[in-house]
């Protein structure tokens, strides 16, 4: 046994480790992108010195909705149905509105099935972070096409995406969301940065985060890697494997436009806000992914952003303790009322 | 709207003129949104403060404006208030249906009729007041687009002339709906009672048999829909998250609520002490519940059977994740386009069994707006304890129309918020495993989110998970995990409310009914032993899963009659499930399904063609 | 008898008088909107000599859906559940694509319930007609806000909307609807004119009407009417009284702005659009909807259209026949296909 | 995955060292994601191949790559196709598993390991045949990052050997499974294949009693998943309308029907006379199939529990409005958040009564890809006869495990579109009442929108209708439509697939299940017989509801032990529910629900217990 003290811990402003902050090991495919987002979950979490135990989790059904268990172990977390984490979500923040909310989903779990509930909660200013781990695809059930699919793209199945895809940052801006964002999994500091201006917004913020799914992301016309594997006749048991890929990670500079290699070859052009955008005109945001959409382009950044004195709790006039934990006396009025009550209805 | 048994209006006043005492029912046929609901409930008002049990059942159609409705009040000395199958004294108003309404009367019924519509020419066996609404509403009111409202408010005053009631306490009525604040509206509401009264003084002469005569059998009740109960039984279980979407016949019950909250439920500072919201649709409303429960809530929602349908996954969710959650099921006929606005028991089933897999959920049969305030408020006690949804099934006779009622009784026990560990205690214990049978009523402990605590933090899924709360898909985990469900369910049966019996030891025969058909069962025991001298025995399940009584009751009987207010025998088939074979050969089966509140008439004559007698 | 012979009857190209596109009669209240729409679709397909056999109704629940009950009584009609019309609509067309199908519906099932299957109707070029009947309430169930009711509106029960409404043109624009327009019930010739453009767009048009509900909308700071009468202690009953009124008609030149009132006092201000308008440019509709908002107008008229070669079916790669009605020898395959398929799975 | 019961492995094959031929069990033990499905896909097919009666069953956990799976391959002379409850032969491949593996193996079991594991530590009464896979791979795979695909491979040359395989087969089934354009990766495995006998050859010695030897009882017969089976039946139902949304583990049946849509059902100028949509969710899949289903398209969808739950709504909607409909379940266990990979009959109950009201449903339980067949193509039939929604109610077992079968039969009967009035009919008859019982079924007639006459149409809501589908809240029109609903539905026991019977005359025992029950069902008869001389009938339900048949087997025997691999003993359940007292006093309850497949020794083992053997 050796003698020498451990070197002192790092700890966060409230005393924890990063280690406090980090979940259960990722079930998830090597290289998926709902990995990295996990982890910057875990750093930015332990760097604002947030209570895990005050934390509480959300996702619905699918790759990116199991990952709530891989990060924040110390938290709460509610793995629901399939599209339905928003009304879970909304439920418990009015239970106790002093939690610190974050909801992590899916593109299908969002806009195929989940649409509606993600609509009607955009029109709630409810204080919440709600990420779309997006792939464009249905990972779970293996690699069917997803609302938020480009036009045009092939699946692994071989079908041709012949919709229009819905593009839920322009969704959330013109139905009431007050923080919307859009990053990609594999930039580390946009990504910390957004995460944080969503734990100062006082009201809900969507961050739709372009999340490669390795495994059935197979886009036509690429030319490298698991597509060029098959193509050229190398020996791919086609059933069920899954090849192994690292995390894709870019830096990329404010204003800077950027061709991505996705692990199967396809391209992804980002671009990234610079800092004379304002975010704070939603014609502006209405805008600007119009264009980039016409250029092909994915804006990434704080694409809108109305800082709110006031959120759906305060609107409800509710009180500032949890509605969970009020004492009886403040919740079953007394028996003279009743007796007036019934009074009335003599 | 037809009867078709012909039951003789006898006289049990003994020998005389033939006259009929408190023990009648009259119908008002009328065209929705014509504003005759304020004649009608003024009526029954009126009948209610001269003492005498009353009812007051609204039949009306899935409209808003231009469609039949029919109001029937029925005014009872034994205290009879279910729906009475003939109708003794009828207002024909509308013109639309006046023809079917006049020929659907049994001979000697009495008919108050719009003059033009000339329903003496139909038929001479029946007792005829022609009165001239139209002609009457001129003088009373100057307004000419005010009149429509306003004529009906005649046939209160011709009703106050022919069956002897108070006109004072008709006043009284109509100054109680409209309120201090509508004194003028009172007024010219007055004077058409008046014009009413006045013209059946000077013109009418009483043929008919039926008579009000005061009593003293309604002091100190109140008149309540059994909406408004739930509703007040969830203000004070301290429900504190409400969220719902509309539906017929349960929307008034959240609205009620919302009027409720705002009066009782605001505190000193002017911060409210709930959180109603209006969801975009059912499976969200049921969503925020279990999310607002899980995060330690006292939630619910209120619906009707396609919004229990729509929220079938989620209650699964609820089932397996083990999460607490109230739904109120008001329930009505039919899907989507079927008769919204009709009632019948059709969620029995549904409400034990919704969802997928092996799931089972507790359901509350309230029989009374007494009941609607009590069960609400086990319901939360019940859903927290077992960490499971829980329904109270009502339905549409019970939720929307008035019903005569004691007073309701303030909870006398403090409210019960189930197994919940706090920091202190985990500090204590220095762990938990939320999903463990610590106490052998298969309920494990929970901790709430933003408990400060570092071992507070589960995480919640599905039935995929150990003791431990971590994810499985291990066999024998799951199989634990399940029968651990199931003991649960069969440990509620020692905590849910308790049947209400009442065993005859003379009879052989039982009945046997849950929620609105108690009035027609008790009338229809009554008729029984009147009538053919059959003793009965009565059972009225509370609730589901069923209590150790049920068994003893069954045993003790030779044939048990369930009744069921729909198709397919549900209350019927659920004792079945939960009965041995010896239990079962007993049981016989009474339904009804037409849509109407159950009369006891029908009851009667079904178990006396199955009884032979 | 006399034995002057009838006037020849008026027919339209096909033989059929205006009578043969009449429905059963309205169940709806005296002077509610949706009559007038009801009256509008009679006139132009009686006009346009469409075949009523040939017309297929849907909708969802609530006042609006019943109105297929109420016009083109001698077409099949599915009145569905809340908020799922759309769907139905959807299958019975791929079952037969030669129908004429019109969707009639409200803006709660469509909005709120059924947002979901309205974004996704959307984005599928099905050739429909999508009428929402747009009041801001639920009628049906006595006057609860819908998701399309104005922020700040007050219900009959005294709640005010706090909630940012949904603008289903804005939605239908963004989400790949091919014809969008929005008129009000009480403009005969324009809806006149958007029906027979939609009649002839090969895809799907939505149309949005504003067609106010007579009993249960009730904007405060109203000074007449129903309102006013309430104020003034008339002596209205409160309960279930529904007030008789006339259809509210106008009649609006292209270009021009009115402020038009409606039974309850309250104002809205309709903007036609002019004949230099172009609706082929998405930008142009999404701007002219985010201008009107902020003046506070409704502009009314053909707000987008992008005439499509192709329709949904084409896409899917359909025959050209119903697809109901194949005979058996062309939708089962032969004896000797499933030899063959056995064979391989030996 | 640990078993608990010791079932000493016994030679059938008289005296001389223990040979155990073609009847046992072999276990294989990988990581998802790892491409070990071709590995093993290929050793169930050479076995096949062998003509030696095999199955093969997949149990893999709820993710994409990563977590551990296991491949159980049965081999029976005797035809026993379902799961085997011990593991006779193992390869633990899996180092996160592979301790407990290897623990959970009866004494004397084989097992083939990866080397490195050194499991020959763990225990000392297993048969251990260590293999250095990694050291084998290198020379067969120079690409290095092709090695962990291809490793794989090794372990069917290992068994090759060991179990007596014929490599001409193994070489068969390789180029089978990569198809002739992919000749290039068949060559790769095939040199791993060989790597891995000749190790064996040199260095392992046989000690295990287990060996493959050729018969000829697979010949003719296919290998095929009960989902594409399903699909089939579906495309030669002449379906033209198919809407879904994805779902474990239905997905692959609409994805494998896509497929042969694409070459079947392609007309000669290149059209599809069908149409796939994969909707936005299953309310919108469910709601696009009733709107085709209605406007005269044969329409279906496929979906599993959280699917059907999701539908209810509208599925009450088909029933009420009358509306064909046919749903495959490929049923699974738990809720969303369950076990969605494991296999469950959990849906028999909602299948039958989903959706609220008084509603049910037609269910045909396949046991067999052929009944996966032929039972798509009856679900039409009927689903268009009686106009209401069918289930086809199969499950995870079934659907995604390859099985051997009969090769299919092509459909005997036209297709059949029930009671459809064409413009002809309408001229000659006038006009129709959408409705009526015209001819003693309870099945109206209908029109297709579209059809080209004035009195086609009719207008379809809910149940709020007469007979003449006019809109009617009237509660005689309710109850007659109800009624003929129920009588609808009485008649359908005439036209459902019968059970399949066999009554032995010596037994006092009769055994009954449906679906994949039938094959531990089946195997159970033979080891109560054999082992405990007891005699049994057998009854496999094919329909609900019911046909006559069940009476008269009920009738027959003492006791009846009913089958359900469900808790809540979902099938028997609804036997009760229809059955008198002195037959439901014959039911016996027989429940599974770990997730995995049924096994034949569970079975046993429960009968045994409950008859006192
Ligand atoms: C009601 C219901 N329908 C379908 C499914 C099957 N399902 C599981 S995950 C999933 C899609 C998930 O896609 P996405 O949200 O994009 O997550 P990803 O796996 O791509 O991260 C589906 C369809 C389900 N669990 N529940
Ligand atoms: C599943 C379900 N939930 C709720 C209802 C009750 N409901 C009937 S109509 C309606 C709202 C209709 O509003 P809208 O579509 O705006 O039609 P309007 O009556 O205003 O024309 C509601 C909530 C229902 N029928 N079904
Ligand atoms: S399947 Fe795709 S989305 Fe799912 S874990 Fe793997 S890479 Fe991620
Ligand atoms: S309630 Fe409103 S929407 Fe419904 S019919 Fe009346 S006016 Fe129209
Ligand atoms: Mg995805
Ligand atoms: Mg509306």
């Amino acid at each position: 046994m050796s003698t020498t003290a451990n070197p002192p811990k790092k700890t966060n402003r409230i005393g924890l480790e990063v280690l406090n902050y980090k979940g259960g090991k990722t079930t998830l495919c090597a290289g998926c992108g709902h990995n990295s987002i996990s982890e910057r979950i875990v750093e930015v979490f332990y760097e604002m010195g947030i209570h895990p135990w005050n934390v509480a989790k959300f996702s619905g059904i699918g790759c990116s909705s199991k990952s709530p268990a891989y990060f924040l172990g110390l938290s709460h977390g509610f793995n629901g149905v399939h599209g339905r984490a928003p009304s879970l979500a909304t439920g418990a923040m009015l239970a106790n509105r002093n939690l610190v909310g974050i909801l992590v989903t899916g593109d299908g779990d969002t806009a195929s099935i989940g649409i509606g509930q993600y609509i009607h909660l955009m029109r709630r200013n409810l204080p919440l972070i709600y990420i779309i781990e997006d792939n464009g695809v249905y990972g779970l059930t293996k690699g069917q096409f997803s609302a938020t699919a480009e036009m045009g793209s092939k699946s692994k199945g071989g079908v041709i995406n012949d919709m229009a895809k819905i593009d839920c940052c322009l969704l959330g801006i013109q139905l009431g969301a007050s923080l919307v964002a859009r990053s990609f999994s594999g930039d580390k500091k946009q990504m910390q940065a957004i995460l944080k201006a969503a734990l100062h917004h006082n009201g809900l913020s969507v961050i739709d985060i372009i999340s490669p799914c390795v495994t059935f992301n197979d886009h036509e016309g690429s030319t490298k890697s698991y597509s060029y594997m098959k193509e050229h006749d190398l020996p791919i048991h086609e059933i069920d494997f899954v090849p192994h890929y690292e995390n894709i990670e870019i830096e990329m500079a404010e204003g800077e436009v950027r061709e991505v290699e996705l692990h199967d070859g396809s391209q992804i052009r980002l671009r990234k806000l610079n800092r004379d955008y304002d975010p704070t005109k939603k014609t502006n945001a209405v805008r600007l992914l119009q264009e980039s959409e016409e250029k092909g382009e994915v804006a990434t950044g704080i694409l809108y952003v109305q800082p709110r004195d006031t959120n759906f709790f305060d609107m409800l006039g509710m009180v500032d303790e949890p509605l969970a934990t009020l004492p009886e006396s403040r919740v079953r009025p007394s028996k003279e009322s009743l007796d007036m009550v019934m009074e009335e209805l003599r | 709207m037809s009867t078709t048994e012909v039951t003789p209006i006898a006289s049990h006043e003994g020998e005389g003129p033939r006259r009929i005492i408190n023990d009648f029912s009259i119908q008002v046929a009328t065209v929705n949104g014509s504003g005759s609901q304020t004649s009608n409930t003024v009526l029954m008002r009126s009948i209610f403060q001269m003492g005498i049990p009353v009812s007051g059942k609204n039949l009306f159609p899935s409209n808003i404006q231009g469609l039949p409705t029919w109001f029937t009040i029925r005014a009872s000395k034994h205290g009879w208030i279910g729906r009475k199958k003939e109708i003794d004294f009828m207002v024909a108003m509308n013109p639309e249906t006046a023809k079917e309404d006049c020929l659907s009367l049994e001979p000697g019924a009495a008919l108050v009729y719009d003059e033009p519509l000339k329903l003496n020419e139909l038929r001479s066996d029946l007792q005829m007041y022609p009165v001239p609404f139209d002609k009457l509403v001129v003088p009373v009111c100057p307004e000419a687009r005010l009149r429509k409202l306003v004529r009906n408010m005649i046939y209160d005053g011709v009703l106050a002339f022919l069956l002897n009631i108070d006109m004072e306490e008709i006043r009284k009525a109509l100054v109680k709906q409209f309120g201090p604040k509508k004194a003028k509206a009172a007024d010219l509401n007055w004077g058409a009672v008046k014009a009413g009264y006045e013209f059946a003084e000077k013109n009418l002469t009483k043929t008919d048999p039926c008579y009000l005569e005061r009593m003293n059998k309604t002091a100190g009740k109140i008149i309540i829909d059994g909406n408004a109960a739930c509703a007040l039984g969830c203000v004070y279980a301290g429900c504190t998250v409400v969220t719902w979407y509309p539906i017929t016949p349960s929307s008034s019950l959240v609205e009620t609520m919302i009027g409720y909250l705002k009066r009782l439920r605001i505190d000193k500072d002017g911060n409210a002490t709930y959180a109603v919201v209006q969801a975009e649709d059912e499976l969200a409303a049921i969503g925020m519940v279990i999310g607002a429960a899980w995060a330690g809530a006292r939630s619910m929602t209120s619906t009707s059977g396609p919004g229990v349908s729509l929220m079938s996954e989620f209650i699964g969710l609820g089932y397996y994740a083990e999460v607490p959650a109230v739904i109120v099921d008001v329930q009505r006929v039919g899907p989507s386009t079927g008769l919204p606005t009709r009632t019948m028991q059709g969620d029995t089933f549904v409400n034990a069994f919704v969802s997928h897999g092996d799931t089972k959920h507790p359901v509350l049969f309230p029989a009374s707006p007494e009941e609607c305030f009590s069960m609400s408020i086990e319901a939360f006690d019940l859903a927290e304890f077992y960490q499971t949804p829980v329904f109270v099934n009502t339905d549409l006779d019970l939720g929307m129309n008035n019903w005569m009622s004691e007073p309701f009784e303030y909870p006398t026990e403090p409210i019960s918020r189930g197994k919940v560990l706090t920091a202190e205690d985990l500090n204590r214990l220095g762990g938990f495993a939320r999903y463990k049978d610590v106490d052998g009523d298969g309920v494990g402990y929970r901790t709430l989110p933003g408990t400060n605590h570092p071992a507070a933090a589960y995480f919640t899924r599905g039935s995929g998970h150990n003791e431990e709360a971590k994810y499985s898909e291990r066999p024998d985990d799951y199989v634990n995990n399940v029968d651990r469900l199931a003991r649960k369910f069969e440990h509620m049966r020692t905590r849910v409310p308790k049947p209400a019996v009442e065993v005859n030891e003379k009879a052989a025969v039982g009945i046997l009914c849950c929620g609105t058909s108690d009035y027609a069962a008790q009338e229809s025991r009554d008729q029984l032993l009147r009538e053919y001298g059959l003793e009965t025995s009565y059972y009225r399940v509370r609730a589901y899963p069923f209590t150790s009584e049920l068994a003893e009751f069954l045993d003790r009987h030779d044939r048990i009659y369930v009744i069921d207010q729909n198709r397919d025998a549900q209350l019927y088939s659920l004792i079945k499930l939960e009965s041995p074979p010896n239990r079962i050969a007993k049981l016989r089966s009474v339904r009804y399904y037409g849509g109407l509140p159950l009369d006891a008439r029908t009851v009667t004559d079904e178990i006396v063609m199955q009884e032979g007698l």
